[in-house]
């Protein structure tokens, strides 16, 4: 019996230990580059041990890129300004039109109103081309062509389901006796919405805000459809750098990290409502 | 209580307790109408011979563009491609997924720390992360490259074969997404009561029995939603084929919405483009219908109500 | 089998910078054959106990010995225990008659097929859940769960038999029925069991002695008739009884005690075994042991209530209230004065600050 | 100050959740509505607050109609079972906030809250959070938040539910006298039989969506109109046999379990199945004759002792519950004082006057035809 105890652990632990092996060694090792000059990336067998140096970052901080045929400009700092801008931008509006909203469909039965609750939830698996090909196309007519209104438009598509997903299961969650209880003593549905409900919902909100500022900031395609250089966010921007670059890889690497490095130092600083978001407020009980 | 219909009892203005989900719901909606309009568009596209580069062409043509669609091989290359690449990501995802959930149940320092570093890859970027990988797997210097040679396997071409491509975004899929599933699964399994299990314990059942007649059936709604949501997301994936390969080598990576991007773009092919498009947006409606009842059935379970 | 627990004590987060000690040094002997109550309010401490010999919480300081075994330090499975869990802890994915042959047929007199079967439907029979064998937990009534929960539990063969509040969820009815079959089942099969509950009736209709705990320690242990009679603190005797002991602060004065707050008045009591003339304690009379109508004292009727089978009597004496429990209704008044008594042999002192018991009666604790 | 409900209709998904349901309560009266979980007494206190739609209906206070107003314009007191205290404010503001909707100066709201936490005892918890409260003190709290307002409405639902047995005992004692000094008119929810006879003014038993009976705690009790209304009152509940009755001079000749029993019940429910309610109270069980001197024949008791097996004896507050065994496997249950007889063979008896008899197919009680109630000092 305690025999065997010993070897599951041992075996436990093993297989624990690989786990960690794959998923944080990408990230590790991307780290480790973009501390390294060009021969120390080069090298075979790779080095572990290194000699740390700055000058990737200098030269995306400086907007000059080195390179083997002279100083190159590069927009690399403008993506990271554009991701910041889009993405705080998009959640702060979600949150406007969805936390009323996804109150409404808590709270309230109402004709339609799982219908329309769908709707917005679907939009979260459409598939995002179908709508972004043809809102090229329109965009260019009506003069919202790689403008950030036009993006923060069509990032409620990322924002939007979530924040109503997710804000909703708290507002579900929570009783409605507490607001029953403000109502009778006499207040408002609107003050009880805004000094009961709100509050008490306030770490929902958070998640689903955080989440939806990692969602914004983590997408792709949208911005690869509709915005042009000046307008992307560092996903795309990073695309680019690369074609751009050529065979500076620990520069390369250096960006990576600095595109990275916002969503999981938000990861880690809230990874408890993290995960309470992820799992979509379903599993709470 | 809370489950039965609730409104706002009248007030003096009789009208807004029955106005005020729809006026609390409508600028979300307003939003959102703005971005079906487009949608009715693609629909329409999709009925259309459409080419940007030969406007002159154009016209309708109904269903022609379905026929050809499904009389041409390329489209189910992308088809069997699509589902290829969803069925290995979702199915070692799940395996993955399980067993590192399972691993992790118990509440312990070690394991908190584990399930934050697994959110990591999660919180990457999929375009970005497919970036990082493309560098690990550089035939020049990338770790990876080094690590297979060390095993004897030298030439070893990663994404930039078409034999192996499938395998290298397979393989960027499962670094991204399997905490997906971890977290979810760990999450299911962690609200799962205790005491039946405690119950088995103290009555000597053996582990084997207790996983597959207890655990299991009482984890597969959990199973279930988690498998759902990542099908409806691997069907569409975009984001990592693209930033690795843009779909090659060759048509190898063509799944539906890189296959529609480079009509689009490529080959200006709206008409076409849309009708893939419309294709893959049946599908997921189907899913998502299916996905949505699962999780509705999972919340209420939770709140007990079931 | 005997269960024996020696200096038994938990600590949750022992290292933290607030350890919670929720049992502490803990004696508790149960005599092979009987029935036990561990009686207390919620956060007492006698679900860490039963835990504890379950077996799904370590034991902190102290031992836990079974028919003469050590088993504190055993896996659940290995320590012949057998348990009712108060939230069911069914197996959903089982039918109900699964889930009490579950961990039947691993054990060592009964062998798969008939004589599982037999047994099951026995015990099924006697809880009243025949026909909802080949039903799934989750279609059931709490009550039903509760009841294929109990069964599990007494189908087993075990040492120790542990029942975590068995029968809360039941309808009144069946629960005063079947309070009695179970005790009558425990009996003629020799078991031993403890009974874990936070309703002192549950534990005066089945067991044989009851444990009261609180905050952690054992306050007495002992057959229900001598907690009744002869509490050893005012927290015993107010903790148990419906309505529970009137409590009433005095002084001790020469040959007797003076009510406090009220109008000054005197009771004989022997001297000896009082405290020094001066003191402060508490006086504490039953209601039921109070008969209204006639007596040396009078109060001010504050509340008369019937309840169909008993009247309860509020009486203001002072500014305490004083309650008493009459069999027949009481024709008294709201305001009006009332005679009562009690008899001498039915009072207890405690002292003021430790709650000691001093006196039950004309005998000294 | 008085509560009148009409008609009220509310409807779940076409689930009648109430069906017709019409109450007077008048001011300084507390109404005690009583019935199982899950029968509707909170959707109806919610239909009176207005925070639960009514299909159908009017709700009156002090004549006036208040069901198209909102729950904040009605003017009532509310107290929750779970408590409903504003988790994020202090005891306070959860007190003070029926005054502060009604822009009371800050001086008057320090003064009555202070009053009202006076009252209650839990002046010195006002500036803790609510997490920071015992479940005593939180009930006091939603109390002193309901009365604070000086409303001329009450509503407490099960307030007693989620406190333990001893203050649950003394608030039975205490909450008489605060409610008297509240004036309202209060609808008090339990599922507590004793509760609501200890508080009720009146009892209205809630029954399948509609009120089966309304009357004083005695009525109900000694008089109930149906053999449902009868399970719900008594601990140990009441026994049921099924029985046929026949007519016979004084009235109904009753065989049940082995009893003889003769009933001054109406005689129009001879040759009916019917259901013989005993209750375990009017239950003697004494030595048989047979087994030893001084056979007891209590008083009222009528009808030939019935040989009974005790199968278990449970004491329950201060009486012996007696399991009983009668010819044919019948299950009785005997609520006795003092110990009951052992290891001699005994007989039960039934108090004829206290028996009640039931259609077996309405479940309607079929009255007595002259019934007198012993009062004893």
């Amino acid at each position: 019996m305690e025999r065997s105890d010993t070897i599951w652990r041992v075996l436990r632990g093993l297989a624990l230990t690989l786990v960690i092996i794959f998923f944080l060694f990408p990230i590790f090792w991307i780290l480790l580059m973009s501390f390294e000059t060009n021969e120390q990336v080069l090298a075979i067998p790779p080095k572990l041990f290194i000699h740390p140096t700055l000058m990737n970052y200098v030269a995306l901080l400086s907007g000059k890129l080195q390179t083997a045929a002279g100083a190159l400009d590069i927009t690399f700092m403008r993506n990271l300004w554009n991701s910041v801008l889009l993405s705080v931008c998009s959640v702060a509006l979600s949150l406007v039109l969805g936390v009323p909203a996804a109150y409404a469909f808590a709270r309230f039965r109402f004709r339609g109103g799982e219908d329309i609750a769908f709707t917005l939830l679907s939009f979260r698996f459409a598939p995002p081309l179908l709508v972004l090909l043809p809102l090229s196309l329109y965009f260019q007519d009506i003069g919202l062509a790689n403008t950030y209104i036009g993006l923060i438009w069509v990032y409620q598509l990322i924002c939007l389901p979530l924040i109503l997903w997710i804000v909703r299961g708290y507002f579900e969650d929570a009783s409605p006796d507490v607001e029953y209880a403000y109502r009778v003593d006499g207040h408002s549905w609107w003050r009880a919405f805004t000094r009961i409900a709100i509050p008490l919902a306030g770490p929902g909100i958070a998640a689903a805000a955080l989440l939806s500022f990692i969602f914004a900031w983590n997408n792709f395609v949208f911005a690869l459809v509709l915005a042009s250089a000046d307008k992307q966010p560092v996903t795309v921007g990073a695309l680019a750098f690369v074609t751009a670059s050529g065979i500076q890889y620990g520069q390369i690497a250096a960006a990576i990290v600095l595109s990275i490095l916002p969503t999981l130092a938000l990861a880690l600083y809230a990874q408890r409502w993290l995960v309470e978001g992820l799992s979509l407020g379903a599993v709470k009980g | 209580m809370s489950d039965l219909a609730i409104r706002p009892a009248a007030s003096s203005r009789p009208w807004l307790p029955r106005l005020l989900p729809y006026l609390l719901s409508l600028p979300a909606l307003l939003v959102c109408i703005g971005i079906l309009i487009p949608f009715g568009t693609a629909v329409w596209y999709s009925l259309e011979r459409y080419n940007l580069a030969m406007p002159y062409t154009r016209g309708f043509i109904g269903v022609q563009q379905y026929i050809d669609l499904f009389t041409d091989p390329a489209f189910w290359h992308t088809v069997q491609v699509s589902l290829i690449y969803t069925a290995a990501t979702v199915g070692v995802e799940l395996l993955l997924g399980l067993g590192i959930a399972l691993l992790l149940r118990e509440r312990s320092r070690f394991n908190n720390f584990v399930s934050v570093a697994l959110l990591l890859p999660l919180m990457t970027a999929p375009a970005l992360a497919a970036l990082m990988w493309k560098l690990m797997t550089n035939p020049g210097f990338g770790v990876l490259s080094w690590v297979v040679s060390l095993f004897g396997i030298t030439n070893f071409k990663w994404a930039s074969s078409p034999s192996t491509a499938m395998l290298t975004v397979v393989l960027v899929d499962i670094w991204v997404y399997t905490p997906f599933m971890i977290i979810l699964l760990l999450a299911g399994l962690r609200s799962l009561p205790q005491q039946p299990f405690e119950a088995a314990r103290l009555d000597g059942v053996p582990p084997t029995f207790v996983f597959w007649r207890i655990t299991l059936p009482m984890l597969m709604p959990y199973i279930l939603t988690a498998t759902l949501f990542r099908v409806l997301d691997s069907i569409q994936q975009f984001d990592i084929i693209y930033a690795m390969t843009q779909g090659g080598p060759g048509d190898s990576l063509l799944v539906f919405q890189v296959s529609a991007y480079l009509n689009f773009f490529q080959y200006t092919n709206v008409g076409g483009s849309a009708a893939i498009l419309m294709v893959l947006w049946a599908i997921t409606y189907a899913l998502s219908n299916v996905f949505i009842k699962q999780w509705q059935k999972l919340r209420e379970r939770a709140h007990g109500t079931v | 089998m005997s269960l024996v627990l020696q200096h038994v004590s938990k600590t949750y987060n022992p290292r933290s910078a607030h350890p919670v000690r929720a049992v502490r040094d803990l004696d508790l002997d149960v005599p092979d054959g009987d029935i036990i109550a561990l009686l207390g309010s919620s956060g007492c401490g006698k679900t860490s106990t039963l835990r504890m010999v379950a077996g799904f919480e370590d034991v902190s300081e102290g031992t836990i010995t079974l028919a003469g075994k050590r088993i504190d330090r055993l896996a659940p499975a290995r320590r012949g225990v057998a348990m009712a869990f108060e939230g069911y802890a069914l197996y959903p994915p089982l039918n109900v008659e699964e889930n009490i042959g579950f961990g039947l047929a691993r054990e060592g007199g009964l062998r798969r097929g008939t004589d599982t079967r037999k047994r099951v439907h026995e015990v099924a029979d006697l809880l009243e859940i025949g026909p909802i064998l080949d039903r799934r937990p989750a279609g059931l009534s709490g009550g039903q769960q509760q009841r294929a929960s109990l069964a599990r539990a007494l189908a087993r063969d075990a040492d120790l038999h542990l029942l975590d509040e068995p029968m809360g969820q039941l309808e009144p009815q069946l629960r005063a029925v079947l309070r009695g079959r179970v005790k009558a089942l425990i009996k003629a099969r020799g078991l031993t069991a403890v009974l874990v509950t936070h309703d002192q009736t549950e534990a005066n209709a089945m067991a044989d002695r009851i444990a009261v705990m609180e905050g952690g320690v054992l306050q007495q242990y002992g057959p229900p008739g001598e907690l009744r009679d002869r509490p050893v603190n005012l927290f015993v005797a107010t903790f148990l009884g419906e309505p529970p002991m009137n409590a009433l602060p005095a002084t001790v004065q020469p040959g007797g005690l003076r009510l406090e707050d009220g109008e000054g008045v005197h009771l004989d009591v022997p001297p000896s075994a009082l405290p020094p003339v001066g003191s402060k304690v508490v006086f504490g009379v039953r209601p039921h042991r109070i008969t209204l109508g006639q007596g040396r004292l009078h109060a001010t009727v504050t509340s008369n209530q019937w309840l169909g089978d008993q009247a309860h009597v509020a009486m203001e004496l002072g500014d305490r209230l004083i309650v008493a429990v009459a069999h027949q209704r009481v024709a008294a008044a709201v305001g009006s004065r009332l005679d009562f008594d009690f008899r001498e042999a039915d009072a207890h002192v405690f002292d003021a600050e430790s709650g000691r018991a001093l006196l039950h009666g004309n005998q000294p604790a | 100050m008085s509560l009148t409900i009409r008609n009220l209709h509310v409807a779940f998904r076409r689930n009648l959740v109430l069906d017709d349901v019409s109450l007077d309560v008048a001011p300084g009266e507390t109404l005690v509505l009583f019935g199982p979980s899950g029968v509707g007494k909170t959707v109806l206190l919610r239909a009176i607050a207005g925070v639960e739609p009514a299909a159908r209906g009017q709700v009156l206070i002090d004549g006036r109609d208040v069901s198209a107003l909102g729950p904040d314009r009605r003017d009532l007191g509310m107290a929750f079972q779970n408590f409903a205290l504003y988790p994020h404010l202090a005891a306070r503001e959860n007190i003070a906030s029926p005054l502060r909707a009604r822009g009371v100066a800050s001086a008057e709201i320090e003064a009555r809250v202070g009053r009202v936490a006076e009252l209650l005892r839990i002046s010195h918890v006002l500036d803790h959070p609510p997490r920071a409260l015992s479940n005593g003190q939180k009930q006091r709290t939603a109390l002193a938040r309901a009365l604070v307002g000086q409303p001329r409405v009450l509503l407490l639902d099960d307030p007693l539910r989620n406190v333990d047995a001893k203050l649950r005992y003394e608030m039975r004692l205490e909450l008489p006298r605060l409610l008297r000094a509240a004036e309202a008119a209060t609808i008090y929810v339990t599922q507590d039989y004793r509760e609501a006879m200890a508080l009720g003014d009146r009892i209205a038993v809630l029954h399948r969506a509609a009120i089966a009976q309304c009357d004083i705690p005695e009525a109900v009790y000694d008089a109930p109109v149906s053999v449902n209304v009868a399970r719900l009152f008594g601990d140990p509940p009441l026994n049921l046999l099924p029985c046929r009755p026949v007519a016979e001079a004084g009235g109904l000749r009753v065989e049940a379990a082995g009893l003889r029993l003769l009933l001054p019940a109406a005689r129009e429910a001879a040759g009916r199945d019917c259901l013989l309610g005993l209750r375990p109270e009017t239950i003697t069980v004494s030595r048989a004759a047979g087994g030893g001197a001084g056979t007891v024949r209590p008083a009222g008791a009528g009808g030939a002792g019935v040989p009974v097996e005790i199968v278990a004896a449970t004491p329950l507050h201060e009486r012996m519950v007696l399991l009983l065994r009668a010819a044919g496997g019948v299950e009785l249950l005997a609520s006795v004082l003092g110990e009951p007889p052992q290891g001699v063979p005994v007989v039960l008896q039934a108090d004829e006057q206290r028996a009640l008899l039931f259609d077996a197919e309405s479940g309607a009680r079929i009255p007595h035809v002259a019934r007198t109630l012993e009062v004893v000092a």
